[in-house]
């Protein structure tokens, strides 16, 4: 028997797909990072991070191109390893070194998992050539349910699925922010890839059963996350847990794809699979743009724990009107790119279940789409609350007073990935019809012509816009009779302001805590004396509660396999001793 | 215990003390100023006292006087030192004493000797510096210039990042008076509550000193509006403890009547505002309604909507007539029974109730030790109406309950004042069956040696009203003081918000409904 | 078309009269007279004439949001079928009406953040808590309809339920969830009241605190505008009985003088359950909305699974 | 008329299950019994048998007059106008409350008569009141909404005996009286009204 190492390249439209995803938004995030990298030149190689970044994005290229369960997974290690690289750039912090090892291990039991699930798929087919697996994936009919748990732990851990997430808000903040941004915006979807080429594809579709799980996995994703993305201070952490938490939105929306699929209703299934692949590309737009702004905010500061920043809408206006964009997107206003999506995925939701006939099924499935609703409603929480006490207001501390001023090339490729939220939102249609055309056509193998969205977004968005001309047209007018005074804000004619005297993050959030505190391990610390000490405390409770005791039992065995060392010969000269006599016994016993 | 065997009761601690006994109620007690503590403990201790104030006189030396009242025999026990320029700090042993240092220390200029908060009260950052308006060197008429020279006021900072502030005032949204609130905070929950006053201190006690007995009335009205009748009464009394007088039965009644009609429309504001605080917008509107009847009422008997200068030392500045008398039985009785339907329907409404009910507590232990006195204190279980235990006019033959409830909150200060307002429709009922004939407008001549001095006590709708006078040469006062309810029972507000939300605490401030006036006298 | 958008303008404009109407009716079960009808429009109008005051500490939020909110109002309203619908319109995807009205949350809550000022931070918090809790009813409010008419777009739901005779108690539930939410998202009773001055108790009004002149009027207009879409949202889902379905005199006065009694009715209800009620406490509003959320979930199984 | 009433009876049902005033408790209660009372008059009028208002009529006598007011008076009289501290609050009671309708929807799909599924959610609402509350008599309360389940339960599936089912009437009755003397009593005895104290009793 012999490994194909036929080194073809998969050119059908999911790779194809991907690829466009991956340098559509790198291109701009690479214009950022121009100028973004300036920073760094003092302390760290920039020759090195130019390399790394590269090799990055070449290995997710080939990651999504091989046709070769061997070569992915060379590609796949390749991937991991740069970006290990690339998040422990700044590696004289220590905190980042940690958060880096964490990924480290985390991105490995992902690469383990996936070994084993092609492992299984080669046991069973005895191919690694996709191409082939695909053509005798009957032989899989049986096994399908392991390699499917392979797959979901694997491309989870490196999506970032509950519980396997915790990498993402330890990673991404110790990152540097294009690094965060192409992670989030990309890598995460070259995960994505990987789970719909094996499920969808190599699987040729699984079990409703496997759906469910999937649907499940993902809602509860997005529900713990955006909880958590909710009351986090730091904006990179935020955004890493709300990344998580669209990771969540498109899982759930692939099981409830496979669940359609399974029960052979293809046209919803069609329709949730492109809601799906569409929400990959637009959450990696949005994603990159708020990940850059976030990059920028802590470029221009220095900081990125809101509670210290506000007030930069004056200093970096331009930053802070594509940052609005990236905001507006996240929370589906329309007719930005986020709603296009998200709105697909709600419709999705709600027209596939009108097909189902199994009332458990759609009591599930309804159960789930109204989770993802509270979902939806917490994003646009987390979002006003990043960006209203990022930009708006008031400086909080002396760090966003003080600002450095931003190169051009960062701006520039903050405008180029805001541009595209504004196309891809109001052009939505087309992309839309496009995409089911060929999920159809390649994933499906069906042919159906389908138009699940009319063009009415892009009416509705001339109107928009026209009325708005209108609007502002009516108040200049208002305006050349009327002056626009400057005055101080009103503050109860106390005159005396300080910056704590705003709404900070912890503030923001803190009704929302109230109810779902437990879910990010919510405490209060209030000390009263001469001063008032009032702190909000979280962690992620599945890292406490799962990880730790892990750690430390690691660390425990550890430490007394270390008392074994004596460092005297006769001591090992017996270990070695005491190993030989144990095995003799064990094979003759057993042989 | 009579007072005079309380006051042979003292002779015998042993201190070097000479005590005197004034106006029947009233024991002098001169100490020395080290043995302030020490005297102040043991009457904690043996007697079962309460600390009611203190406040400052001037003559050649400045004596601090520390107010002790014994609430279950009615009497007043006056502690006096001598002092040329400092206080001895009261901070630890009587509650909230503090407040009446800083006062006297920014009125009088005089140092705190031990105290831990020193801060400034009545002083603002506008004021000029060295200015101490009550010193009898500081001239009638003299302004404060607005100069900036006072130091900042310090709040409790809040250091950490995540928490915050909000400052509130001193100009409101609602037609209320000036007032700094200071919220500390992480979001919703209240973690701390400062409360600055005194932005428009009016120098009452300073205009008292130069203003003829006869016209003196009219300055103590203006005190506190919405008690203007209580601080009438307060004069009266004084007047009449001083000189030794007794008004007859009637017109004792009649200001009973007064008084309890001031009551009544106060109250009905009161809970009209809580009910409009949480947003209960039809019985706020009929609250406000039958609080203009009652203050109709009043114009027509009295001639004032606010009942000002209607009562007066020596006798009744008004007419009451078979036709006022029918006047008042026929509104009472539209209002109380509308009264009843509406306390029914809140008292039946859910919504309400959920907002009132365990709202904004103050504890028993807390209200104790705050000072608390009036319809709040008696909402968190104490038993202390000043018609109670210091009877004065007809109050001795109404009063023979306290109302009262026992948990503290918002819901129990709506009780009580809605038990009050019931109370003062049966007092007026009363009352009016007391008053024999009609009564006439008579004016006397007040004309009263100096150096002649006693003390008032009156329930206004806040709580317990204390008023000193001295009387001086030229038929005017050498000295009034005023502890005013408010000034001790605005603090209960900050325990009372304590870990209930933002938007509680228009709620909770309405039910206390405290007077700013009353502290910018 | 030309009487889509007729109708349209009429919805626009008589959007203040309606809140003028309810003002008046809770004035008068108040037991006084109450500002006159049209009082909301000469409000519009002196806001209009006034200068502009804005806060040294704003943004562009500040300039471009009440333009973006009014828009937001109108252009909604513009995919509204007020009396009349033809059914086969381009427009109307509920979706994409219920998001464009959250266009006007969003600008607003980023208002009450811009000016540096705790009381607007305060409701914005406030209003994205609630609208946090909200979104999931929605959610179901739209699977119910759906399930109830296999039809996203209004203008179609609005026909088929229009000459739908029978009603089914699924029908009712719904309806009160609906009502529910569109209480919590109009800022109005239970949930917040639109009628206080006090800073620290507001949701909707301590976000627009410093805004003034025009600014103020848009945002008032916009609200405004908002209720009577909703108002006019949940007519047309719930009661559409008497409307408009094809284009005759006769039918079109029947159904403009149906659609103001409706009208009429629902702002009594509504300012009789304000008059009635005093507010929930902020933290009990999840609760209310939960209520409202398992009405849904009731009246989807009453619909679907029965 | 039928679908109006199924939904009032919903309805009540749904808001009682996240209350915690003992005196709304009471009057949703009887506003359930009088549109489960009108359910019966309504089927009796469309079938002609006599039974259906028979029961119609003994619902609303004793559901929707006689226990209402005993109910409220013996609450006027102790004082125990809410629940001081729901067992689960009331949000989450109502997520459990429509979670759990939806469940007996599904579970209940091959009856298609509406009120089978509406007593069945009944009974499970009064179960969630029974075990949400502490007080006895917002837990009796939730045992009469059972019973309300059951009632239209019967009404719609099984040709129930006439006899059978006023005996359950009535036996709810003597039970709803000695539930409010023992609550009565006990708090005589205890100065208050929580089932907690009966878990003392037992140690």
């Amino acid at each position: 028997m012999f490994l194909d190492f036929s080194f073809g390249i998969m050119k059908d439209f999911l790779s194809l797909f991907f690829i466009f995803i991956i340098i559509f938004i790198s291109i701009p995030v690479l214009i950022y990072s121009g100028g973004y990298i300036g920073e760094y030149r003092k302390n760290y190689s920039v020759k090195y991070h130019w390399s790394m970044l590269i090799l990055f994005l070449l290995s997710m290229i080939g990651v999504v191109l091989s046709s070769n369960s061997i070569l992915f997974m060379v590609f796949w290690e390749i991937m991991s390893i740069t970006s290990f690289f690339l998040v422990i750039y700044e590696y004289k912090n220590k905190e980042n070194l940690k958060s880096g090892i964490l990924y480290f291990v985390m991105t490995h039991i992902s690469g383990l998992f996936l070994m084993f699930m092609f492992g299984f798929i080669y046991k069973y087919t005895g191919q690694t050539n996709f191409i082939k697996i695909t053509q005798m994936y009957s032989n899989l009919e049986t096994h399908k349910g392991i390699i499917f748990i392979f797959a979901l732990l694997g491309f989870g851990a490196k999506a970032g699925l509950v519980p396997l997430h915790p990498w993402l808000p330890k990673a991404h903040p110790s990152a540097p922010s294009n690094i965060s941004a192409l992670m989030s915006g990309v890598m995460l979807k070259v995960a994505v890839y990987g789970f719909i080429r094996v499920v969808f594809v190599l699987l040729g579709g699984v079990s409703y059963k496997y759906g469910f799980i999937l649907l499940f996995t993902g809602t509860l994703t997005a529900l713990y996350t955006i909880i958590n993305a909710l009351l986090q201070n730091d904006i990179k952490k935020l955004l890493a847990y709300s990344s998580a938490e669209n990771i969540g939105l498109i899982f759930s929306i692939l099981g409830l794809s496979i669940i359609l699929n399974s029960l052979k209703l293809y046209e919803s299934s069609i329709m949730a699979l492109t809601a799906g692949l569409f929400h990959c590309l637009n959450h990696g737009v949005f994603k990159s743009l708020l990940f850059t702004g976030a990059g920028s905010v802590l470029y221009a500061t220095g900081t990125k724990n809101m509670n210290e920043l506000g007030g930069l809408h004056r200093k970096i206006k331009f930053t802070s009107i594509c940052v609005l964009i990236g905001t507006a997107a996240i929370a589906a206003i329309p007719p930005l790119n986020g709603f296009a999506s998200e709105s697909l995925i709600f419709m999705s939701f709600i027209k596939s279940v009108i097909a189902i006939k199994s009332k458990a099924f759609v009591l599930m499935i309804v159960i789930c789409g109204t989770a993802l609703a509270l979902v939806a409603g917490g994003a646009i929480y987390s979002a006003v609350k990043a960006y209203g006490i990022t930009y708006l207001g008031e400086a909080r501390s002396k760090k966003a007073e003080n600002i450095h001023r931003i190169p051009i090339s960062m701006n520039v490729g903050m405008a180029i990935l805001s541009l595209y939220s504004i196309i891809l939102g109001v052009f939505s249609p087309f992309i839309i019809n496009f995409i089911s055309k060929y999920t159809a056509q390649y994933i499906f193998i069906k042919e159906y012509r389908l138009n699940f969205i009319g063009y009415e977004t892009i009416f509705i968005s001339i109107m928009f816009i026209v009325i708005i001309t209108l609007i502002t047209i009516v108040s200049r007018i208002l305006d050349r009779k009327n002056k626009t005074e400057t005055y101080e804000t009103w503050a109860c004619g106390f005159n005396n302001f300080k910056p704590n005297m705003q709404y900070s993050g912890d503030g923001y959030s803190q009704p929302a805590a109230r109810y779902f505190g437990f879910v990010g391990g919510y405490k209060k610390e209030v000390i009263i004396k001469d001063t008032i000490t009032l702190k909000q405390r979280v962690h992620d409770v599945i890292e406490r509660q799962l990880y730790n005791p892990v750690v430390d039992f690691i660390t425990f065995i550890s430490g007394r396999i270390v008392k074994i060392h004596y460092g005297k010969i006769q001591i090992y000269i017996s270990y070695i001793f005491i190993t030989l006599i144990i095995s003799v016994i064990l094979v003759l016993k057993l042989v | 215990m009579k007072i005079e065997d309380l006051k042979k009761d003292i002779e015998k601690l042993g201190f070097p003390i000479k005590i005197e006994i004034k106006n029947k109620n009233e024991l002098y007690v001169d100490i020395d100023k080290d043995d302030v503590k020490k005297i102040l403990e043991t009457m904690f201790k043996k007697y079962k006292l309460y600390f009611s104030g203190q406040f400052c006189l001037q003559d050649k030396d400045f004596i601090i006087n520390v107010i002790l009242t014994d609430r279950k025999n009615g009497y007043l026990i006056i502690l006096r030192y001598k002092t040329e320029n400092e206080i001895v700090s009261l901070q630890g042993i009587a509650n909230q004493s503090n407040l009446f240092e800083r006062e006297i220390s920014d009125l009088f200029g005089l140092e705190i000797a031990d105290g831990e908060d020193k801060r400034n009260i009545v002083k603002h950052e506008i004021w000029e510096n060295g200015i101490h308006p009550l010193r009898k060197d500081f001239l009638y008429g003299q302004r404060v210039k607005d100069l900036c020279e006072t130091e900042e006021y310090k709040f409790k900072e809040v250091i950490t990042d995540g928490g915050f502030q909000i400052p509130v005032g001193p100009v409101h949204a609602g037609i209320i008076e000036p007032g700094h609130f200071r919220f500390s905070v992480i979001g919703e929950l209240i973690e701390n509550l400062e409360i600055r006053l005194m932005y428009k201190h009016r120098g009452i006690e300073k205009i008292c000193e130069n203003v003829d007995l006869n016209k003196l009335n009219l300055i103590f009205e203006r005190v506190a509006g919405e008690s203007s009748a209580a601080y009438g009464e307060a004069f009266a009394q004084l007047i009449e403890k001083i000189s030794d007088f007794k008004v007859c039965e009637s017109i004792m009644a009649l200001r009973v009547i007064l008084l309890e009609l001031e009551r009544i429309y106060n109250f009905l504001d009161d809970i009209a505002g809580i009910c409009v605080d949480v947003g209960f917008s039809y019985p706020a509107k009929k609250f406000g309604y039958m609080s203009e009847l009652i203050h109709q009422l009043c114009e027509r008997i009295t001639g004032s909507r606010f009942l000002r200068n209607a009562i007066i030392p020596y006798g009744s500045n008004i007419d009451f007539t078979e036709i006022q008398r029918e006047d008042v039985v026929k509104t009472i009785d539209i209002v109380e029974k509308r009264f009843n339907e509406i306390v029914e329907m809140t008292l039946n409404t859910v919504s309400f109730l959920d907002r009132v009910e365990h709202t904004g507590i103050v504890e028993k232990a807390i209200a104790k030790e705050l000072n608390m006195t009036g319809v709040v204190a008696r909402a968190s279980g104490i038993q202390y109406d000043v018609r109670k235990s210091f009877p004065y006019e007809v109050y001795r033959q109404l009063k023979k309950s306290i109302n009262f409830e026992e948990i503290g909150g918002v819901f129990e200060r709506y009780n009580v004042k809605i038990a009050e307002i019931r109370d003062a429709f049966k007092y007026i009922k009363t009352s009016l069956t007391l008053i024999k004939g009609d009564v006439e407008k008579k004016k006397q001549w007040i004309d009263i040696e100096s150096g002649k001095e006693g003390f008032a006590v009156v329930e206004t709708v806040k709580g317990e009203l204390i008023v000193f006078a001295r009387t001086g040469e030229n038929n005017k006062m050498d000295r009034v003081y005023f502890k005013t309810p408010s000034f001790t029972n605005w603090n209960g507000l900050t325990y009372a918000v304590l870990g209930e939300i933002v938007p509680d605490f228009p709620l909770c401030n309405k039910s206390f409904n405290m007077s700013y006036s009353e502290n910018d006298r | 078309m030309i009487i889509n958008i007729i109708q349209s303008m009429i919805l626009i404009i008589a959007a203040p009269l309606f809140s003028g109407i309810l003002k008046r009716i809770k004035a008068i079960l108040r037991g006084y007279e109450g500002a006159p009808v049209l009082q909301p429009y000469f409000d519009i109008k002196k806001l209009l004439s006034k200068e502009r005051v804005i806060s040294k500490s704003s943004s562009f939020i500040t300039t471009v949001g009440p333009i973006i909110i009014l828009s937001a109002a109108i252009l909604s309203a513009f995919l509204t079928p007020v009396f009349f619908t033809a059914g086969n319109e381009l427009i109307g995807n509920m979706f994409i009406l219920i998001f464009i009205l959250s266009i006007i949350k969003f600008f607003n809550t980023l208002i009450g953040l811009d000016c540096a000022c705790t009381f607007g931070g305060m409701g914005s918090s406030r209003e994205m808590f609630i609208y946090m809790f909200a979104e999931p009813v929605v959610f179901l409010i739209l699977a119910f309809v759906y399930f109830e008419t296999k039809s996203f777009n209004i203008y179609k739901i609005a026909k088929l339920n229009a000459v739908r005779t029978d009603i089914s108690s699924a029908h009712i539930v719904a309806a009160i969830a609906f009502l529910i939410w569109l209480i919590a998202e109009n800022a109005r009773m239970p949930v917040d009241n639109p009628e206080t001055h006090l800073e620290l108790t507001m949701v909707h009004e301590a976000m627009i605190l410093d805004i003034s002149g025009r600014d103020l009027a848009y945002i008032e207009l916009a609200s405004a505008i908002k209720l009577a879409i909703f108002l006019t949202i949940f007519i047309n889902i719930f009661l559409p009985f008497g409307m408009a379905v094809s284009l005759s005199a006769a039918a079109l006065i029947k159904a403009v003088i149906l659609y103001l009694i409706k009208m009429l009715v629902f702002l009594l209800i509504i300012a009789i359950v304000e008059i009635s009620i005093a507010k929930f406490r902020l933290f009990r509003v999840p609760e209310l909305i939960a209520a409202s959320f398992s009405f849904a979930i009731a009246a989807i199984s009453m619909m679907y699974f029965s | 008329m039928l679908e109006i009433l199924s939904a009032v009876i919903l309805i009540s049902a749904i808001i009682m299950s996240s209350l915690r005033r003992v005196n709304l408790l009471i009057r949703g209660f009887s506003v359930q019994s009088l549109a489960i009372s009108l359910v019966c008059f309504t089927l009796g009028f469309k079938t002609g048998e006599v039974h259906y208002y028979i029961i119609g009529a003994l619902t609303l006598l004793v559901k929707t007059l006689i226990i209402p007011i005993v109910a409220s008076k013996s609450v006027r009289e102790l004082k125990i106008n809410r629940e001081m501290k729901l067992i689960i609050d009331g949000y989450w009671s109502s997520i459990l409350t429509a979670l759990s309708i939806a469940t007996t929807y599904v579970f209940l799909d091959n009856f298609n008569n509406d009120f089978v599924k509406a007593g069945f959610v009944l009974m499970v609402l009064g179960g969630i009141i029974l075990i949400g509350r502490k007080k006895a008599i917002s837990q009796m309360i939730g045992f009469l909404v059972m019973e309300n389940g059951l009632v239209l339960f019967e009404i719609s599936m099984i040709k129930m005996t006439l006899i059978i089912e006023i005996l359950i009437i009535l036996e709810v009755l003597m039970l709803s009286v000695i539930m409010g003397v023992m609550v009565f009593y006990i708090n005589k005895a205890f100065d208050t009204v929580n089932t907690d104290y009966l878990s003392n009793i037992k140690e």
